[in-house]
């Protein structure tokens, strides 16, 4: 596969020495994982268990206290290699927006709540454009006609947009310069369901459209089913699981991505689905060997001793876990 | 609590400092105490003597010791604003939490007083009281009265945390566990706003013993109280900047100045510590 | 005919701009349902802003309706005195969205189970600490936890599955009959949203407890309710038996509801 | 620079102790309409029949006839007075002074209630008449041997209004006197709309006004101006911008003394002030239980150190007074020193013993103690006559073992170091001061009070910021200090403050108190004294005998503890002017704020800067 | 728009009631003090040499009939509303007759004048080292200014404008040091008189900017250091927008919309802060007739002066409610 992101070892760790608190919460654990160019790459798994803090770190949006201990992340923009952390601050801020762009979190928040919309985009896109501020105007006006927004929109104040159209603006704010890659966190959550599947099938009409790679997080497993080309399964802070989403559905590996396939209900089905037991693992203290071992039906003696390493069992699989792979090291 | 303080110390110049200077602040007013002589007798010592071995910040023109003086005044300043914040707190407590709770009619009311203490001119109250009670303007009812006129702002401020709390669902949860009001508003709202009222003790300590000051100066306190502002409106009434027992004046203005540097210092690393923004990220995690 | 609760053409209209204003939104119109004596789960379906949370602070007595009346045991639920109250409360408990937001962060957890059973206490006579440590260990096996894993813990140092649950297990301790669940596992993940709903089926046997589930996760509705209310903007478009209602719905707007739902199962997607 | 268009070395700049004005186009001084008075509108414009001067005047006595020109012709029983005045004087705008105006004056008044002299015409004038234009006749309605005192000035008196001003004005309460027509030497030039400077010009005509006979004023122009606080006042003064210093800090005082090489003061060393016929005392309100007993009140004297006080107030520059009349330069010849040998020998019986308490040397001690300061060293005189009359003669010894005997003697019993009054309570006394503006005062107060305190009294010295309003008038106080006894300074007629302390205008308690017996001390010994002076004329001799029978009453009584003179620390700066009252040349009271101060004017000589 | 209108005529409505009671409280406060005008006069009158009592008591009779001071408290304060409706302030006790509201009139352009200007420059200044300070937290050179402002913070007000004082009046006198301007000036408007006016006016203005800015500076350096972790801060920087533009219509933008309240606030308030600043500098402003009216126990311009200031607190309050939709567009009209 020709590789546009690659991810190598990554770790990236919470450290608080704060107040009589003393910890270090290990959010992302010796990550690997590579993006094709114009893939859709989602990434799964419980909350906390550490998705925000990998796209994050992909993104170069840490601030202390988060701390990149080791590992890369590489680009190849334009047929260039770029590291993530070997490169000054401003060649970062060049690749911001033109090549690279990120949607938060709580996206619907991220625009300046005291300022016209169109000034978010004169401050983000206009000086990359190289165009006069008339035509300017004009790309974004057709761009936004894309995401089916309005060009009058520009004029309102964030808060005048329903959650929906604040979501839709903030995509349109993150692909008008057709970035390489776009990453984007929780796109749709908290939206209204009808809502929330018109901006899943704008996104990736626009990704289509400009070809992009798309890497995004969410942990409701239909919105990887409808959107996704392939899924990553995280859990605690590990990559435990990475399938084409079709084959990842229909026959899961892990025990943890066979428990949350398995219970999700749907609408015509009644039968009784089953609930996980125990909690999700302290970051700050995680257990021993597998992280998952303590709530696994299957797990082994060697779980609890030894870290299951990411075993390639098909040529576009990858899983983790003793059970299904052995212990092949 | 120790180990916060602890970490704290070590992990924030800030409160370091301000620890430090509040240190020196306690300090002077613990060794107030030990004072060799009577905190209002005057034509002890000779006058207008320069600070030197004998007398460290000097003498006054009124034959007292500035350090003894200074310790002494510190004391009362020290522990007048503390009482004008304490009691000032009080007041803005109650109602920015009961009027931020319960809202409607009570709310209304309670408010329609807030503005109104609010947008009254408190100088020329202050005065007018000080000719209603002549010599029963004691420290104590100065306390009262300048709380009773130093609540309004914050009150305020309390009270839109205090609405925000009431929407929060843990206030539903608490209802239904058949908490009294009281019970809520103290137990489960009153932590969330002790930041604000953290941050606005400072403030209202500042603007107390200014208050203060310029009362004093103006002649409009007890003369007989050592505080800062008496202090100065004794060396003000012997005119020290111009006759040139400048250390007179000097003392309690550095005094004054390391008082509040201190609780400046500690109330913003508090301030962060105790901010439910950092705090909760940390709790959150 | 003894209904539990009834909600007779219940309207609420907020407004804005104070007394005299003018612009109105009505966030409940004309809204009329029923729960019976018999234990059952109520769903209540509908697109963000269409009034669920409204019905669910009427029910609780936060809000009174601007039209039609609301009874809970042929008693109109419009309460005054702080005994009314209370033993309103008994009856009508609340389970709250946001588990990491029901509680007090700065606060323990068992505070709140603690109190419920001092002020709850059946019989009238004040509790001892230990009858309510005891009351509230079986609340907590209701729900499967302990006292031992609660006791002590601030909220964080908890899962958002145990917090809901220690929430349910509080709501649970005055024996009520009636629980008013308002999106209960919204904000919880896949992995623990079964857990909470499987909670729910099994109260409902167990304790013979109705519960109102309000939520617009029409996945789990179908999975646990045995009737189910769907709206849009504060009018019921539909309601019925819930498999029967959402196997084949009526309304244009429960077809666009039901359409919109995102499967894993790849037959019907794309 | 255009815009201060007067030039300097022509204007004298004078501090206007009534700070800034209120309502600056005020001018009518008849009416109390927030105007000042002290802006030189009563010194530079305003004259009535006679002045007294506080020192020696100019026309060779303190007595001076102004519009008057004569003094005061009584008939034998003291119902009417008759007036002559002078002729050939006029208004500023040319209109010549005549009886009428004198007439008018008074009778305007007494048909408003409401101006400033009218309640003091109506209750004594029956009827008043030019018998021609330059002679009026006062019929009074009961006896009055003291009627001119009204027109006559000590710091003030009733100013004569004109009448083609007023007369035209539909009502004189509500008119502001706007442009106001001069009968004195100068009239008004400009002012601030701000009410902080008044300037007055010279008149053309200055010959035509009753300070004419003096000789030509010197300076063109007469600023009054607010300077600010005591500070200020000092930094104005020390860069020549402020000739006339109003009062001072002791401190500010000699801070100019030793930063200036051009300032002048009225002792040339110290204590440089000069002694006000005023008397700063220990007010007692006799009508409070504790302090009716003269025991009571002889024991509190004797418990004063009175060095340590005068160290604390004036830091040593007061001028002492035992007795009950200021210590002014006449008084000290008419008064002072006849007195000394009965103070020597004066003696109290504290129930045990007979004391005699009056130590004769205290004002060469002060000066000794002084001459101790580096500072003040040189400044210290030596001659035992300058010394007298720079520091006073003598006062009360300390003596804390016979104010307990009195103290036991009135009842008072001493149980666990604190002292008790008769019915068992603690004996407690607040002793009000006046807070910010008299410094010197409150700092005395506070002083006594902690020596009454250290001998197991609860004393405590309490500031109130409207000493007469709130205390003294209404009797709302135990002790105060302040003073009930002002003279005219230059005469010796007492009657200016004794008359009033007749008892039968104290007040009840509870009430207000009129002036100026604030001390509310009634005494059949003393009514008697007042209505002997009452029965003779003012320039009667007999009037110093009776002054000495009531000196000597009051020593016996102590219904006030005398302190000093009311000290004013005025400075004048000779950079631009010369020519100031001093002791060595004393035809004037420096102190600007006095009528008197117009005297200066003719006085004054201009200096080249340097 | 309609809900606009109830929104303001709402707000005025609460103005006037905060506007009522306030000023009900001051006139009971303001009656109960114990100077009384006629006490005040007569011992002003007896300075001049009279004490004959019966005189006095004669002169206590007419000068009550004349003030209007007969009459019980309440009918007093009907009188002063019923008064105030028809905008008469009522005449000054201790300036009798002239109407209070002429004599606040010739003092009030004066504090208008030098608090406005100085309480914008404060303003400005504060909020702009805040800023900085906030967003640039390890720069050492604005740690050190913000220090400075805020060590001058505490310093008693008398005695900061008095060092002020000595120093550029005194010590190196380059400054006037008291009055609004020169005296015996020409008073015909003029260039040279402008520049006097400023000049005598940079004390006062200086001493009120070094006091008063520290305030400022702490609460808009607080409010940025939480801005800068909010969201929208935080995309910006991600979006690569230039760090100036995201100070200043990001991070300053929105923290000066509570700093615009305390802006009103303290417009509105001038009056608290001008009392020491006048009397230190002889200023000719209304802090020096509160103070000459207090002392004279002249109620009816203490009233006045205090019924300004609760107006003009008020006042500001109620445009800032008003304006608030507008300068935060996030505010909707309830
Ligand atoms: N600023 C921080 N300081 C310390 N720990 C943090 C911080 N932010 C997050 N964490 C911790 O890091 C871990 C991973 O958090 P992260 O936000 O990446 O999870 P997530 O998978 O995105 O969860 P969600 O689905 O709730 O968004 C959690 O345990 C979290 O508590
Ligand atoms: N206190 C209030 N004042 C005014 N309008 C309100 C208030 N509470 C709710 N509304 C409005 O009433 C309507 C119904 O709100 P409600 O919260 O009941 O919806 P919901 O179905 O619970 O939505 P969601 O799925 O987002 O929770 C919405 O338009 C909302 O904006
Ligand atoms: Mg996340
Ligand atoms: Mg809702």
């Amino acid at each position: 596969m020709d590789a546009l992101v690659e991810v190598q070892n990554l770790k990236a760790y919470y450290r608080a020495f704060l107040y009589g608190v003393d910890r270090e919460v290990r959010a992302v654990d010796d990550i690997t994982l590579t993006i094709g160019h114009g893939e859709i790459y989602g990434v799964a798994g419980e909350s906390s268990s550490g998705k925000t803090t990998l796209i994050k770190t992909i993104a170069g949006a840490i601030r202390p206290p988060l701390k990149v201990v080791s590992g890369k992340v590489v680009f190849h923009f334009a047929g260039g290699t770029q590291d993530m952390y070997a490169m000054t601050p401003d060649e970062r801020m060049a690749l911001r927006w033109l090549h690279l762009s990120y949607i938060m979190q709580a996206s619907m928040n991220v625009l300046n709540p005291v300022r016209r919309i169109h000034h978010s985009f004169t401050d983000f896109a206009f000086r990359h454009m190289k165009v006069g501020k008339n035509e300017f105007f004009t790309k974004v006006g057709s761009h936004l006609e894309r995401l089916k927004l309005d060009a009058h929109l520009l004029q309102a104040y964030p808060h005048e947009l329903s959650g929906g159209m604040r979501q839709r603006m903030t995509i349109a704010l993150a692909t008008i310069l057709t970035p390489e890659f776009i990453i984007a966190d929780e796109p749709t959550t908290a939206l209204d369901v009808i809502v929330q599947r018109d901006v899943l099938s704008m996104i990736r009409e626009i990704q289509r459209e400009i070809g992009s790679s798309f890497l995004f997080v969410t942990h409701d497993m239909g919105v990887h089913a409808t959107v996704s080309d392939r899924v990553g399964i995280v859990y605690a802070g590990r990559l435990v699981e990475e399938a084409p989403t079709r084959k990842l559905f229909a026959l899961p590996l892990h025990p943890y991505t066979q428990h949350l396939v398995a219970s999700l209900p749907s609408i015509g089905d009644a039968k009784a689905r089953p609930s996980l037991e125990g909690r999700p693992p302290n970051l700050a203290m995680p257990p021993e060997g597998c992280r998952f071992h303590p709530r696994c039906p299957k797990r082994m003696d060697i779980c609890s001793q030894k870290v299951p390493p990411m075993i390639t069992v098909e040529p576009d699989r990858r899983v983790a876990c003793f059970a299904v792979t052995g212990d092949q090291a | 609590m120790f180990t916060i303080i602890r970490d704290l110390a070590r992990q924030n110049m800030e409160f370091l400092c301000g620890l430090l200077l509040f240190a020196v602040i306690v300090g002077l007013v613990i060794l107030s105490y030990f004072s060799p002589y009577g905190a209002t007798d005057i034509y002890l010592l000779p006058p207008d003597m320069p600070p030197d071995g004998e007398y460290w910040l000097g003498t006054t023109s009124r034959g007292q010791d500035v350090f003894w003086q200074l310790t002494t005044g510190l004391r009362n300043t020290l522990y007048f604003g503390i009482g004008v914040a304490f009691l000032s707190r009080i007041i803005s407590l109650v109602v920015g939490l009961v009027a931020g709770y319960a809202g409607g009619t009570v709310d209304k009311v309670l408010m329609a007083i807030n503005d109104s203490v609010m947008v009254i001119p408190q100088f020329p109250l202050l005065i007018l009281f000080y000719f209603v009670l002549k010599d029963n303007m004691t420290w104590v009812a100065l306390i009262v009265i300048m709380a009773s006129l130093g609540w309004s702002y914050d009150a305020r401020l309390i009270r839109s945390v205090a609405i925000g709390l009431k929407t929060r669902p843990f206030t539903t949860q608490s209802v239904y566990s058949g908490m009294s009001m009281s019970k809520i508003l103290v137990e489960e709202h009153l932590p969330y706003v002790l930041p604000i009222v953290f941050a606005t003790t400072m403030n209202n300590m500042i603007w107390s013993i200014g208050m203060e000051i310029t009362l004093s100066v103006l002649g409009f306190t007890d003369i007989e109280t050592p505080t800062m502002g008496m202090m100065i409106y004794w060396a003000n009434a012997h005119s020290a900047l111009i006759a040139g027992t400048w250390w007179w004046v000097a003392a309690p203005v550095a005094v004054i100045v390391v008082l509040f540097l201190a609780l400046f210092l500690l109330s913003m690393s508090m301030n962060e510590y105790n901010d439910p923004r950092s705090r909760l990220n940390r709790m959150g995690g | 005919m003894n209904a539990l609760l009834t909600l007779s053409h219940v309207t609420k209209i907020y407004r804005q701009g104070g007394m005299l204003g003018r612009r109105q939104i009505v966030a409940v119109k004309d809204v009329s349902f029923e729960i019976g004596s018999e234990p059952e789960i109520l769903s209540v379906v509908g697109e963000s802003g269409s009034g669920k949370s409204t019905i669910a602070a009427m029910i609780l007595g936060q809000t009174t309706p601007t039209q039609g009346e609301l009874q809970f045991r042929q008693k109109a639920v419009a309460l005054h005195g702080k005994a009314e109250r209370r033993a309103f409360m008994r009856e009508v408990q609340p389970v709250l969205q946001n588990p990491f937001e029901a509680f007090n962060p700065l606060k323990r957890v068992d505070r709140y189970l603690f109190e419920t059973a001092r002020n709850f206490s059946v019989g009238g006579a004040k509790p001892d600490r230990q009858q309510i440590e005891r009351l509230a260990d079986q609340a907590l096996h209701h729900v499967g936890l302990s006292l031992e894993e609660v006791k002590g813990r601030f909220p964080h140092e908890l899962s958002g599955g145990q917090l809901q649950r220690a929430a349910i297990a509080r709501a649970l301790i005055p024996q009520p009959r009636l629980l008013i669940a308002d999106e209960p596992v919204s904000m919880v993940d896949a992995s623990l949203r079964m857990a909470i709903v499987n909670l729910f089926e099994q109260l409902k046997h167990e304790l013979g407890l109705s519960i109102v589930y309000i939520t617009h996760d029409l996945a789990t509705a179908y999975y646990i309710s045995d009737r189910i209310i769907i709206m849009r903007k504060g009018e019921i478009v539909e309601q019925g038996e819930a498999r029967r209602v959402l196997d084949n719905p009526q309304h244009a707007y429960s077809r666009a509801l039901k359409d919109a739902v995102l499967t894993a199962d790849f037959a019907s997607t794309s | 620079d255009d815009y201060k268009s007067l030039p300097r070395k022509d204007t004298l700049i004078v501090e206007n102790p009534e700070g800034t004005i209120k309502n600056p186009g005020w001018f009518n001084i008849w009416v109390n309409g927030g105007g000042g008075v002290s802006t030189g509108l009563q010194q530079l414009t305003m004259d009535t029949l006679w002045y007294i001067d506080p020192e020696k005047g100019l026309g060779g006595s303190p007595w001076d006839n102004s519009l008057a020109a004569d003094k005061p012709q009584y008939n034998a029983d003291f119902t009417e007075m008759t007036v002559k005045l002078r002729k050939g004087l006029y208004w500023s705008d040319g209109v010549e002074f005549t009886a009428d105006d004198l007439v008018y004056t008074v009778k305007t008044q007494m048909d408003h209630p409401g101006m400033v002299w009218s309640a003091a015409f109506s209750v004594q004038v029956a009827s008043v008449e030019a018998t021609d234009p330059y002679t009026v006749v006062f019929k009074l309605k009961k006896p009055n041997s003291r009627f001119h005192a009204i027109f006559t000035v000590r710091w003030n008196g009733a100013w004569i209004m004109p009448k083609h001003v007023f007369e035209k004005v539909a009502d004189p309460l509500r008119y502001d006197f706007a442009n106001p027509v001069s009968l004195g030497a100068y009239k008004l030039k400009a002012y601030d709309p701000q009410g902080q400077w008044y300037t007055w010009e010279k008149r053309d005509d200055w010959q035509r006004t009753s300070l004419g006979r003096f000789g030509e004023p010197a300076p063109k122009y007469v600023t009054y101006v607010d300077p600010g606080p005591p500070d200020k006042r000092t930094i104005a003064q020390l860069e020549h911008n402020l000739d006339i210093i109003h009062d001072n800090t002791p401190e500010g005082m000699f801070t100019l003394k030793e930063k200036s090489k051009s300032v002048e003061t009225w002792f040339p060393g110290f204590p440089f002030a000069h002694p006000d016929p005023t008397l700063p005392a220990v007010i007692f309100n006799t009508q409070d239980p504790a302090f009716a007993n003269p025991d009571v009140r002889w024991a509190l004297a004797l418990l004063i150190d009175i060095k340590a006080v005068d160290m604390a107030s004036y830091r040593g520059a007061a001028t002492l007074s035992a007795l009950g009349v200021p210590p002014t330069a006449a008084t000290m010849n008419d008064y002072q020193a006849p007195m000394q040998d009965w103070l020597k020998n004066f003696e109290i019986d504290t129930g045990k013993r007979k004391i005699k308490p009056y130590d004769p040397t205290i004002g060469q001690q002060v000066a000794d103690i002084l001459r101790k300061q580096p500072k003040f060293k040189d400044q210290i005189p030596t001659d035992p006559a300058a010394i007298t009359t720079a520091f006073g003669y003598g006062w009360w010894k300390p003596d804390p073992q016979a104010a307990a005997e009195l103290l036991e003697k009135a009842g008072f019993k001493k149980t666990g170091g604190k002292w008790m009054t008769p019915d068992g309570q603690p004996f407690k006394i607040r002793m009000t001061v006046e807070g910010d503006t008299r410094s010197v005062f409150t700092r005395a107060g506070t002083l006594i009070a902690q020596q009454w305190a250290s001998f197991g009294i609860d004393a405590k010295a309490v500031p109130v910021a409207k000493l007469w309003q709130v205390a003294l008038q209404p009797g709302d106080f135990q002790v105060a200090i302040a003073w009930s006894v002002e003279t005219w300074g230059g005469d010796p007629d007492l009657s200016f403050f004794l008359d009033s302390w007749h008892s039968q205008f104290v007040a009840k308690k509870g009430d207000n108190q009129p002036p100026r017996n604030w001390q509310r001390w009634s005494n059949p010994e003393l009514d008697k004294i007042i209505e002997s002076i009452r029965g003779i004329s003012a320039d009667d001799p007999k009037g110093i005998e009776l002054g000495n029978d009531y000196l000597k009453l009051v020593a016996r009584e102590m219904p006030t503890i005398p302190l000093m003179s009311y000290n004013v620390f005025t400075s004048m700066d000779t950079t631009y002017w010369t020519g100031y009252p001093t002791i060595s040349d004393p035809y004037t009271d420096p102190v600007p704020n006095w009528a008197n101060s117009r005297l200066m004017m003719v006085k004054l000589k201009p200096a080249q800067p340097k | 728009m309609t809900s606009y209108l109830i929104f303001v005529l709402k707000r005025f409505g609460q103005f006037l009631l905060v506007v009522f009671l306030g000023i009900t409280i001051t006139f009971f406060v303001t009656h109960l003090t114990p100077i009384d005008p006629v006490e005040e006069s007569i011992g002003a009158i007896t300075q001049m040499g009279q004490s004959d009592p019966n005189a006095i008591e004669l002169m206590r009779q007419s000068l009550r009939e004349l003030y209007g001071m007969d009459g019980s408290i309440w009918q007093q304060y009907l009188h002063f509303w019923l008064r105030l409706a028809t905008g008469d302030l009522g005449p000054s006790l201790s300036a009798f007759p002239t109407p209070v509201s002429t004599i606040i009139l010739r003092s009030l352009p004066w504090t208008i004048g030098l608090m406005t200007v100085s309480t914008l420059i404060t303003f400005v200044l504060g909020n702009a080292i805040g800023a900085l300070a906030g967003y640039y937290r390890k720069d050492m050179v604005l740690k050190a200014v913000s220090l400075v402002f805020i060590a001058l913070l505490p310093i008693p007000y008398y005695i900061l404008a008095f060092v002020l004082l000595i120093l550029f009046g005194y010590l190196w006198p380059v400054l006037p040091i008291t009055g609004g301007y020169e005296m015996n000036t020409n008073l015909d408007l003029s260039f040279a008189l402008v520049l006097d006016i400023l000049k005598h006016s940079i004390l006062p203005a200086l001493s009120l900017i070094l006091v008063g800015a520290g305030s400022w500076l702490i609460g808009m350096r607080a409010l940025v250091s939480n801005i800068i972790t909010d969201d929208y801060v935080v995309f910006a920087e991600l979006g690569g927008v230039p760090k100036r533009k995201i100070l200043r219509s990001y991070i300053a933008r929105n923290a000066m919309v509570p700093q615009f309240t305390g802006l009103a606030m303290s417009l509105g308030g001038i009056f608290n802060g001008t009392v020491i600043t006048e009397i230190v500098f002889g200023y000719p402003g209304i802090g020096n007739l509160l103070i000459s009216a207090v002392h004279a126990g002249d109620y009816s311009l203490v009233l006045g002066l205090s019924a300004l200031s609760i107006v003009g607190v008020a006042a500001a309050v109620f445009i800032i409610d008003i304006l608030s939709p507008l300068i935060d567009p996030r505010i909707k009209v309830e």
